[in-house]
């Protein structure tokens, strides 16, 4: 946050409300919805008229936020720029002297921000409105006990490979969360292979190491086999036994 | 059959059903012949309903179905039950969301010309997952884009007897005591008129399907 | 707390647990330093059980967890109880899956780190019993934890030749929407595509001041 400019200006002076810790301001930049979000925060904040907006201050302050979620590298939406252009339009052709046209009654140049304003803000309340209500799963349940004695043959649940890699995928966006989870490093290919030996190992024997290699793999199968078997060994599930030098090797489950 | 057995029969499928059952369905728990008609079966929810006042359980109507829920007071509990917090939503996506459900059908398009923001195909994607929004249909202008609508499931996630139960958006402000929900005698009855409203209709569009016919309180307003 | 509200409680709880609740999960439903002893808890199952009384609902014990069901006289009718949509696994129970696939040999203790929450005895109980997942060994670690791994059956339903034929996991962390195959994901891209159209339609009319047309970086913002 050393060096921050607001129009080749360093900033030394955060907005007025942002008296707030480095950290947190992210995450209140990031709470805006849109460009509209922002502007009406602004008006909202400062009890000014929507229907009168002063544009030149809401213009100011709003180019002052733009500028600090650049600099503080947000991914800054499209739409944020060009509602700043739209803002700074509406400015300009206020300060035209107005052309009399002829009978036409002249539209305030801010009429249809503050339309869209208004629309949104409908919207916005309607959300708060629908959040606050009860919900399934957070607020009430449904009812499901068993019925004693009912057919037991119901049809199962049909999945989609879609949805299994859906339900991976937010398990990861989850995870991402928490880094230092060591998550999925290894190639699927190890973990199956892992899966297979552990069958092939019986509990009550000696099974040969070499049984545990398929040559017709070739060379990327042998070596998914061998990294199989030492990931095995490195979390204790299988070790390995040799009498002595170049005698076969066996492998003992220590299930 | 005593109408004591029937409320008991209607009890016992709607604890069991784990969803909303629908007039139909509570009727085709019995056999041919034996058989309550609808005001029967209106008649046993009206009693279960009252049979279950005091209880931890009440009986809700969702879109012509029913069901029983526990009541909002012991969701502090209740939300001990499982290690699983519910899912939290985006901002965003709320706000598509209630975009949705108040001015359907619409457009992408439509949505993002109003929140001022593209919306992500992740919000719509999220959305379509949970089955709370489908496409119900493309809009007739040029590329004829999809028109989204909301679905049962998001009037039974938000515990929404219908779309007529969405705070009308006018008058949002104020009016806090809107939406506690009507007692669900009152409710039967108003879907028995709907309903024979609707059938009507219903001889007219023959691909509505849901019950979207009644339509969002918004978008009589703001056209 | 009153022993009314207490019996209310494991009742609500009881009613849409979806499975056997033991003393323990009865106990956890409370806030530390409001936690009802054993014997109050077994008491309110004693009184619920003397409600239930009379009514299309009992409460059973198995293996020391309670549980309630409907009386075996209401199967006639409930087995006539069809379902309407089909039913679905839990969000958690596919998250679990999808772990032990990518993951397995895996212990229960590892998945719960990786998702973050517990995984219930239930979610496993339903995986193998529909013989997705089985128990392939046990961990040499104090305890001897099970290992989870998926059966040739899993295989076969998600019609994959072996592991390796799911994708890597590289391409599901890049980019969100790959690998769209879901009808869902094709209404998404029929969205967009008329969007477009859309979009380049309103360019020509004069009021479209918002910046949609320049698409995706919301999406950061945007979940």
């Amino acid at each position: 946050m050393s060096a921050v400019f607001v129009r080749g200006e360093p900033l030394t002076e955060m907005p007025a409300d942002l008296y707030i810790p480095p950290d947190a301001l992210e995450v209140i930049l990031e709470a805006f919805a849109g460009p509209l979000d922002l502007l009406l925060y602004l008006i909202r904040r400062d009890n000014l008229d929507i229907l009168d907006i002063p544009i030149a201050e809401v213009t100011r302050q709003y180019m002052s936020y733009v500028e600090v979620m650049k600099a503080v590298k947000l991914e800054l939406a499209a739409e944020y720029l060009v509602m700043a252009a739209v803002l700074a339009e509406i400015k300009s052709r206020m300060l035209l002297p107005q052309p009399v046209a002829e009978g036409a009654e002249e539209e305030d140049p801010r009429a249809e921000l503050v339309r869209r304003l208004l629309e949104y803000e409908q919207y916005r309340a309607a959300l708060e409105r629908l959040d606050a209500r009860p919900r399934m799963g957070r607020d009430l349940w449904v009812t499901n006990i068993p019925a004693e004695g009912r057919d037991q043959n119901r049809p199962l649940p049909e999945v989609s490979l879609e949805q299994l890699l859906d339900a991976l995928r937010s398990v990861l966006v989850r995870a991402d969360a928490f880094a230092h989870h060591r998550i999925l490093r290894e190639p699927l290919s190890v973990r199956e292979r892992m899966t297979r030996i552990l069958d092939m190992v019986r509990p009550d024997g000696f099974t040969d190491f070499g049984d545990l290699f398929d040559v017709t793999e070739g060379r990327r199968g042998v070596v998914v086999t061998f990294l199989a078997v030492l990931e095995l060994v490195r979390e204790s599930l299988i070790s390995l036994v040799q009498n002595e030098a170049f005698a076969p090797i066996h492998v003992l489950s220590c299930a | 059959m005593s109408d004591m057995q029937l409320r008991d029969i209607v009890h016992a499928a709607l604890l069991v059903a784990g969803e909303p059952l629908t007039l139909d369905r509570l009727a085709a728990l019995f056999e041919e012949g034996a058989c309550p008609d609808r005001e029967a079966l209106r008649g046993a929810l009206a009693d279960l309903e009252a049979a279950l006042a005091g209880g931890p359980v009440e009986l809700q109507c969702i879109d012509k179905a029913y069901r029983l829920q526990t009541r909002v007071e012991f969701a502090p509990w209740l939300n001990r039950l499982s290690a699983e917090k519910p899912p939290k939503y985006s901002r965003a996506t709320l706000e598509t969301l209630a975009i949705i459900a108040y001015r359907q059908p619409v457009t992408r398009g439509e949505i993002e010309a109003i929140r001022g923001v593209a919306v992500s195909s992740e919000i719509l994607k999220t959305l379509m997952q949970r089955e709370w929004i489908r496409q119900v249909g493309a809009k007739e202008v040029p590329g004829r884009p999809a028109l989204f609508g909301t679905t049962r499931g998001f009037l039974e996630y938000f515990n929404l007897t219908s779309l007529a139960d969405l705070p009308p958006l006018a008058d949002l402000r104020g009016d806090p005591a809107h939406g506690e929900s009507l007692a669900v005698a009152d409710q039967i009855k108003q879907a028995e008129q709907a309903e024979q409203a609707e059938q009507a209709e219903q001889a007219l569009s023959p691909d509505r399907e849901d019950g979207s016919a009644a339509g969002p309180p918004a978008s009589s307003t703001d056209e």
